[in-house]
């Protein structure tokens, strides 16, 4: 049914990278994630699914801290990174999302040229010695944005005059650029064509093998095709986590069961 | 879905729809209220330029009396040694004869018959300054006693009405400081040339004068009063105001204390500027023993006066830059300080720099918390030795000038208050244009 | 803390003029710096002199009346003890209307009681004043609306309006006699001799004599009280009338003709002197005759110069304190 | 050394610290910046704050203590013999100081040595000659006591300076060590630099606070004593406002708040709508060049001198509108009598606050992201619905902002108020005729020839917490509107 | 190998609803959109589709001169709604907007509650008599957006606080609640699960008994799915036009079979 080269591929079972425990997320009242658990494994893709709405972003912006920056938003529960709990007091967000990076749903450029957007990371964390360096850096991520030949010419127009799926990809090639250890994308392919979209997957894949990727995604051929793992959301619940293959040819629960051939049948 | 738009056949888009019409005539209401709104500013700009212009041109020329002044040695150097202890002596009251004998004797050259019947009778003519004038040139000259030496002194500020109109035959009738008689001998020496208009230098350049010698009275020294004191303004109210409402805006924990703080802020804007001037007495002056008059002491009140205007301006555009370019910037493990200062900042800057035009037009205009520190009244200090005592020494402020002027009884002086104006805004229009080629360069739209 | 080398006035806005043309001369006239004199009215000046003894304290505070009792105990209890007066002429006040108004010729007290006088007696009782025209005040007044523009409170010359002109047109026109009949005391027949009304036909200037100018020049109706030099300065916008028929000039003032007059003075801490550079050869400048006397700059200006004027020259130069 | 001079080594230590923090820094990472916790400029800036604050804030702070102890322990050692009848010790050490002064003028001056200037005696040598000669003047002669005190009190400074240099070297030096120590790879240099700026954002923010302080504590003693003097009850609710120096004044504050309100309402009702429209128009409809050229023309508005605003108020605007409404006018109506009125001063103090409010909107509403304008314009909106309905609303808080720094301004305005407005405290409905504000009767009676503990004089200082309080209520029900209201976008 | 119901459905040839010739458009000196020609049949579902930063946007937004917004574009060409050129100077925009609606592509909610997000455009075109009226307008509205569910309890809150692909529906709804006889929608199923993806193509199925769609797409299954013709852009230039049936099945421009193909194949 699908087409998904990875099914039976090795999957290398991991350290965690990871881990939460009883996470609860409210907006105010709003109950947006309800108790989840989960181990996100290191060196591999892990997808989120569900229907719009479920709490995906949500969850994974709990992942870098993200939610700080929402007034009304709580979080409870604890999550680990690489065994220590990013909630903790002594922990510097800004530490921690220079490990964790995150591309966002809506692409956000900043309102300078393509360069500076790209070149902001690196440069805040030092990635680079001098210019020549910097330049390279940008050229890199460009190309792994898979958007370098379309924007080589106007580096230095703002990043806000490109196209829907152009800014999605410089998103992209701007969390990369600052080599995170841990990827969040959130629906990274929403505005793309399938070329691009294959591009993206392709460096999705080649990331794998040092990081760790988190990926959103309401394609379910993308999930199959690009992740490890998968876990399903579901008004807020995560109502199940596992190998992709298993999940998506063998789901235990109902609900996984409906939301995958829903589609289809 | 309702019926009308159901029913009827297809509009055409080149027929405009009753509705569509109503909205559009709403639609270009609107716009010409906008228009109407603009011009009714820029018409009211140009009536009060054009009244201010009219009124303040005069004060940029004045008139002047060329005349040889005989330096005599028996009057200013009676023991003849060319001691400058004993010449300094001779008070300026003891060179008043001298110049009006001077004119005294041009006039009876010029003129085939003198009208006046005593050199005293010239006084009228002259300014009270001519007499300080010389005797400057006689100090600093000593070697000058004894010669005939040509001065260009200033006319009195009647002669000078004369010459601009303001005093005419008809309204010196009942005025006891000149008669028809000195217009006349005006008439005369102007058409030989002894006597005439010119741009005024000192009008900008110069010092205050007394109520008496209004044709001496100058800008300069209070313009920079005003520019000493416009320097601690934008020193210390743009990176603090700045500084303070990223604090207040992005920092500081939203609860009660914030909002009071916040709703203290906007209030500090309604307080009269005068009780800043009381602050400013109690603080500065008196507790923290900073001199009175002092433009250093003026610029700090006016800070504390501005700092709520470029405050709440600095935080209303903060507070308009979409959380979405902070989150790009949090997402790229930015610290919050980071994304303030490289991001957020410069998307608020126009409104930053909109705050300071308009708090610093508003503290260069100022004049009633002056009148606590001592920087109205009769200041006529010289030019400040360095920047030091230009912060230091005693001072007054354009404002507070043109204030001083407007009060006083001499006509003349009215005209200067206008022309004072006119340098004012000339000021205050080179200090905002280089904030408006700041701000337009960091205006955009995302 | 560096040490101040300029003498600091403050003081009278009315004594303003004069001492600014003194300060000027001062400075051209020695090696000492230009005294800074700032207004803001004789009381604002005193209450600064008296705020004690040293350095960030004024020196010189300038005043159109004579300092009060309380104020010199004011003075003794902040330290400044020795105090010395200095009067150094005399100030005329005037009544002028716009120059192409209505025919303001001759004034009497009584027609400014009549006009301006809160409440009236009136057969045995106090009874609001209903006069809306100067004509309903003296018939031979033109009858045109009464638009007075008098000092305000915080003005010295008001006090001087208010004694010369209210309260002696109260006791001209009977009013004080009849109010003593009433039962009234002394102090409460003074207080409604000098009650002006309230109700817009008089108007209180906060501001200086150019705001009175200003607004006399947009009232052809108005008439305004005034100094002497202020008057003398703008006699193309103003004529100004008679009052008890004498016209106001510096001779009739200085015989003493003229009756609306009052002193002005200015008071030095005697203990600056000798520690501020200046001070005393300014307060010695000030009343030197080629300064104050009747053809100084200051007597041209419109002051009426004090015949007294060596004794004063006397006292100021062997310190003598009040 | 002359303090310019050291606080200019303090600063190119700080140089230096910056340089070699950096430097180690980046040593200890093997010269690669991907191994530093933080951006080299932190480690710098980390090691230069360390050298340069705390030596600077002790110098700051020893240069306030310094000249009050010497002048104290100077002072004690003058005796009372030698202070003249009627002087001061205040007075005769500012005499110390000013010759101290001058001769230190005179030995850098070259007119004496250091020796000469120790050695003088007063009696031997003209002292006040060789002052006035470097261009120090004295009032008088220089008493032997007030020599040797200004003697001493220069060897005194001279001591102090000496200890305080070496004490801020030394600071510096030790906070350079400190900071440079502990420079390595994995400290944490930017959190500890943000830190510092977050102290400074805060010292900042409490000015703000601190002159709400100081304005308050300026206000209040004067106005509990008002109280004791005059009840508040007539204060509050009397409806006479008719000071007299001589006393037996009423004070009622009720027609002079009324003519406040009166004045700033009209004034708001003319800047608000004409500002707003202006700044929509330019915002929204002006190309960018008529924009770039309005703009700062109206705000040139904003810094025209106020008492120029005054005359044109009692000038020309108050004869025009009494052209029109009083006898003989236009109407034919006889509704006002002078030029001065509340109109007249509403007017063109509105005119005045027209940049307050456009300038600032006009900024708040260009932010307004185009994406909100291209949703609404996109169903099918007119501009104008899309500015009324969409623009307007997420601009709202900065809007309240401005309309709210106009209000302010209105409320403290004299200058307009006094010419324009009259002086007339009075309770009316009619706008023709003449009132007056608190804030102009606040610089009146601060100002005027009242005693200063009469009620008349202390009656500003009430008049002054009146307004801030009203004002401050004022305002918290601005904050509860925008809150209330408030769209957030995105 | 596509799931195309539609196929061989009975496309009836119809009148043109829109007509451009020779558009071109320019960002300054960029030559954005080059030369294109197409007629777009009325009460049909036209899909286009390409590679990102082709121009379909750009093309889209000139439909309803939504371009006029952007300061730096030019627009040449006629562009012709039921044969009246809308670049016209008689035509007020205003008037064509109300007829040619517009889905974005990135979600722009306003920031004011949901019901006044789909209450805006009813409002302003006058189409409720009464409350109750537009009460029932926005209900419907929200249910064809397939977010009635969703949002039902909580109409009064922001609709910026909606999840990504609520937003994106809550969008969809508002342009739907005004009724236009035009829908231009960009991507509007980019941030959206399988099931409300099914739901909003539903929806653009029962529009085009009525209405014209025209639906920009990196799906090529999506638009296979929905749309009757399709439009293949790239580079800015109008490739291929035609039935859908025939340009997924047998393109005749190489360009446009390798984009179709390039994905699968
Ligand atoms: N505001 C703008 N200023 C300058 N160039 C622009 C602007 N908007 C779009 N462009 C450029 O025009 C070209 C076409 O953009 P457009 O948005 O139409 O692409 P698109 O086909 O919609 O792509 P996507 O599928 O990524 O949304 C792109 O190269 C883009 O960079
Ligand atoms: N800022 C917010 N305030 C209030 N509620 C919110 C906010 N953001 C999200 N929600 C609610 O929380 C729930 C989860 O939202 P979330 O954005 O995580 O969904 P999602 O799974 O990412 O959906 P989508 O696929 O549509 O993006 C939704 O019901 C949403 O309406
Ligand atoms: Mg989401
Ligand atoms: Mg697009
Ligand atoms: O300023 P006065 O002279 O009126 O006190």
């Amino acid at each position: 049914m699908y087409d998904n080269p990875n099914l039976e591929r090795n999957v290398a079972q991991q350290d965690t990278k990871i881990s939460a425990r009883n996470v609860q997320v409210f907006y105010g009242d709003t109950h947006a994630i309800k108790d989840v658990n989960i181990e996100i494994p290191a060196r591999t893709v892990t997808a989120f699914i569900g229907p719009s709405g479920c709490g995906k972003s949500t969850f994974l912006r709990c992942l870098n801290r993200m939610n700080d920056t929402i007034d009304i938003c709580r979080v409870e529960g604890d999550i680990n990174l690489d065994g220590e709990n990013i909630y903790d007091k002594r922990v510097d967000p800004v530490q921690l999302r220079a490990k964790v990076g995150m591309v966002f749903q809506k692409p956000n450029p900043f309102p300078k040229s393509i360069y500076d957007n790209i070149a902001y990371g690196p440069r805040i964390h030092g990635l680079a010695k001098n210019k020549a360096d910097l330049d390279e850096i940008v050229e890199k991520a460009l190309r792994r944005g898979a958007i370098w030949n379309e924007v080589k010419d106007r580096l230095h127009a703002p990043g806000t005059g490109l196209s829907g799926g152009q800014q999605q990809r410089l998103c992209i090639a701007r969390a990369v650029a600052t080599e995170p250890e841990v990827l969040l994308m959130d629906e990274p392919c929403s505005a793309l064509d399938p070329i691009a979209t294959s591009q993206v997957e392709e460096l999705i894949d080649e990331l794998r093998d040092q990081y760790s990727v988190v990926i959103v995604t309401h394609s379910m051929q993308q999930a199959a095709r690009v992740s490890q793992k998968t876990a399903f959301f579901h008004l807020g619940n995560l109502v199940e986590f596992g190998d992709t293959g298993q999940i998506f040819t063998n789901p235990q629960d109902s609900r996984t069961e409906s939301y995958i051939t829903g589609r289809i049948g | 879905m309702t019926d009308a738009t159901n029913n009827t056949p297809k509009s055409s888009l080149l027929t405009v729809s009753p509705r569509v019409k109503q909205r559009n005539a709403a639609e270009a209401r609107f716009k010409m209220y906008g228009i109407a709104a603009v011009m009714t500013g820029l018409v009211f700009l140009i009536i009060l330029l054009s009244t201010i212009l009219f009124n303040g041109v005069g004060a940029f020329q004045q008139t002047f009396i060329e005349v040889p002044v005989y330096l005599n040695e028996a009057k200013l150097d009676k023991n003849g040694n060319r001691d400058p202890e004993d010449i300094k002596k001779v008070s300026t009251f003891g060179y008043n004869p001298l110049i009006e004998q001077a004119i005294y004797d041009t006039i009876s050259a010029k003129m085939d018959k003198n009208p006046l019947a005593k050199a005293k009778e010239a006084k009228a003519l002259i300014s009270a300054s001519a007499a300080a004038q010389i005797r400057d040139v006689v100090i600093a000259n000593p070697d000058l006693i004894g010669q005939t030496v040509d001065f260009r002194i200033l006319a009195a500020s009647r002669v000078d009405g004369y010459l601009k109109d303001r005093v005419t035959r008809e309204s010196i009738a009942r005025d006891k400081n000149i008669d028809a008689v000195h217009l006349d001998i005006i008439d005369a020496l102007r058409a030989k040339g002894i006597v005439k208009r010119e741009f005024n230098w000192s009008f900008i350049t110069g010092a205050d004068a007394s109520e008496s010698r209004p044709e001496q009275a100058g800008m300069g020294v209070s313009m920079l009063g005003s520019l000493f004191m416009m320097l601690v303004v934008l020193v210390l109210s743009l990176p603090i105001g700045v500084a303070a409402s990223i604090y207040l805006e992005e920092f500081a924990p939203q609860n009660k204390w914030t909002d009071l703080i916040e709703v203290n802020i906007s209030n500090l804007a309604a307080v009269p500027s005068i009780v800043f001037g009381i602050l400013g007495l109690a603080v500065f002056i008196q507790f923290a023993g900073l001199p009175q008059s002092a433009p250093l002491v003026g610029g700090l009140v006016l800070t504390l006066m501005t700092l709520p205007t470029i405050i709440i301006s600095t935080r209303a555009s903060l507070k308009s830059v979409p959380p979405s370019i902070r989150d790009a910037a949090l997402g790229l493990g930015a610290s919050k300080m980071q994304s303030v200062f490289h991001h957020v900042l410069p998307l608020a800057m126009p409104g930053i720099l909109t705050g300071t035009i308009i708090g610093l037009a508003q503290a260069l205009g100022e004049t009633a918390p002056l009148l606590l520190i001592g920087m109205v009244g009769y200041i006529a200090s010289n030019y400040p030795t360095g920047p030091i005592a230009g912060f230091m020494d005693p001072n007054s402020a354009m404002p507070a000038q043109i204030y001083e002027w407007a009060k006083r009884a001499d006509p003349a002086y009215y005209e200067r208050a206008w022309g004072g104006i006119i340098i004012l805004l000339v000021f205050l229009i080179t200090m905002n244009i280089i904030a408006i080629i700041l701000r337009r360069r960091f205006e955009r739209r995302w | 803390a560096a040490a101040r080398d300029n003498v600091q006035v403050a003081g009278s806005s009315t004594v303003l003029p004069y001492a600014s043309i003194v300060a000027e001369a001062f400075g051209e006239n020695f090696d000492f710096p230009t005294p800074v004199v700032e207004s803001g009215g004789s009381s604002a000046g005193l209450k600064r002199f008296c705020e004690g003894v040293g350095e960030n304290t004024i020196d010189v505070a300038n005043a159109s009346r004579k300092i009060k009792d309380k104020e010199i105990a004011a003075c003794a209890e902040a330290g400044v003890t020795d105090i010395i007066e200095v009067r150094i002429g005399y100030d005329g006040i005037v009544f002028a209307s716009q120059i192409d108004g209505p025919a303001f010729n001759a004034f009497e007290p009584a027609d400014w009681y009549n006009a301006l006088a809160a409440e009236k007696p009136v057969d045995g009782a106090m009874v609001a004043n209903t006069a809306a025209t100067w004509a309903d005040a003296n018939a031979e007044l033109p009858a045109v609306e009464i638009a007075a523009f008098i000092p305000g409170t915080k003005h010295g010359t008001r006090e001087v309006f208010e004694e010369k002109v209210l309260l002696q047109g109260c006791e001209d026109t009977g009013a004080a006699a009849a109010m003593t009949e009433m039962g009234m005391d002394e102090d409460a027949v003074e207080a409604a001799c000098m009650a002006v009304r309230t109700d817009g036909a008089s108007v209180d200037i906060d501001g200086d004599y150019t705001e009175t100018l200003a607004r006399i020049d947009s009232n052809t109706n108005g008439v305004g009280v005034f100094g002497l030099a202020f008057y003398e300065n703008n006699t193309d916008k103003l004529k100004v009338a008679t009052m008890s028929g004498v016209v106001p000039s510096t001779d009739s003032i200085a015989t003493g003709e003229y009756p609306v007059s009052r002193p002005l003075y200015f008071y030095v801490k005697k203990a600056h002197i000798g520690v501020i550079p200046g001070l005393k050869e300014y307060a010695e400048f000030f009343v030197a005759d080629e300064i104050a006397g009747p053809d100084g700059p200051m007597a041209e200006y419109g002051l009426v110069s004090d015949p007294e004027l060596t004794a004063t020259q006397e006292a100021v130069a062997n310190e003598e304190t009040m | 050394m002359p303090l310019l001079w050291l606080v200019l080594i303090v600063l190119a230590l700080g140089v230096v610290g910056y340089g070699l923090g950096r430097h180690k820094a980046m040593t200890s990472a093997d010269g690669d910046v991907r191994h530093l916790h933080s951006l080299p400029v932190y480690y710098g800036t980390n090691v230069s704050l360390f050298v340069v604050v705390p030596a600077l804030l002790v110098m700051v702070a020893w240069l306030i203590v310094q000249p009050i102890v010497i002048n104290n322990s100077v002072a004690a050692d003058i005796p009372a013999s030698a202070i003249p009848e009627s002087s001061t010790l205040g007075l005769v050490m500012s005499d110390v100081r000013r010759v101290a002064d001058g001769l230190d003028l005179a030995v850098t001056q070259g007119a004496l040595t250091s020796a000469e200037a120790s050695g003088l005696q007063a009696g031997v040598s003209d002292v006040r000659a060789i002052l006035a000669d470097v261009g120090v003047a004295l009032g008088s002669d220089v008493s032997a006591t007030t020599l040797s005190a200004a003697q001493e009190y220069r060897a005194m400074a001279s001591t102090a300076n000496l200890a305080m240099t070496a004490l801020v070297l030394g600071l510096a030096i030790a906070g350079f060590v400190y900071a440079y120590g502990r420079t390595n790879k994995d400290f944490r240099a930017r959190n500890v630099v943000e830190k510092a700026i977050r102290a400074i954002l805060i010292v900042a923010a409490s000015i703000a606070i601190l002159t709400t302080v100081g304005i308050v504590l300026s206000l209040v003693f004067n106005t509990i004593e008002f109280f004791k003097l005059y009840p508040a009850a007539d204060f509050f609710f009397g409806t006479t406002w008719s000071p007299s120096f001589g006393g037996g004044s009423e004070l009622g504050v009720l027609p002079l708040l009324w003519g406040t309100l009166y004045i700033s309402v009209i004034a708001l009702a003319v800047a608000v709508p004409i500002g707003l429209f202006a700044a929509i128009y330019l915002s929204e409809y002006a190309g960018p060049k008529a924009r770039g050229i309005a703009k700062p023309l109206i705000e040139v508005l904003a810094g025209i001198p106020t008492i120029v605003y005054g005359l044109f108020a009692l000038l020309t605007v108050g004869p025009l509108l009494v052209n029109v409404f009083g006898s003989g006018g236009a109407l034919g109506v006889d509704w006002m009598s002078g030029a001065s009125s509340v109109t007249t001063a509403g007017l063109v103090m509105g005119i005045m606050l027209i940049p307050f409010v456009s300038s600032l909107s006009d900024d708040i509403i260009n932010a307004v992201p185009q994406s909100m304008r291209d949703g609404s314009l996109g169903l099918g909106a007119t501009k104008s619905e899309t500015v009324k309905q969409v623009v307007l609303p997420a601009a709202l808080p900065g809007i309240v902002g401005a309309v709210l720094l106009a209000a302010s301004r209105a409320i403290g305005e004299t200058m307009i108020v006094v010419l324009g407005a009259g002086a007339a405290a009075r309770l009316s409905m009619n706008p023709l005729e003449a009132m007056t504000t608190v804030t102009a009767k606040i610089v009146s009676q601060l100002t005027g020839d009242a005693d200063f503990a009469s009620p008349e004089a202390l009656v500003a200082f009430a008049l002054g917490m009146t307004l801030f309080v009203m004002t401050l209520g004022l305002n918290v029900l601005a904050l509860v509107i925008v809150r209330k209201y408030r769209e957030q976008y995105e």
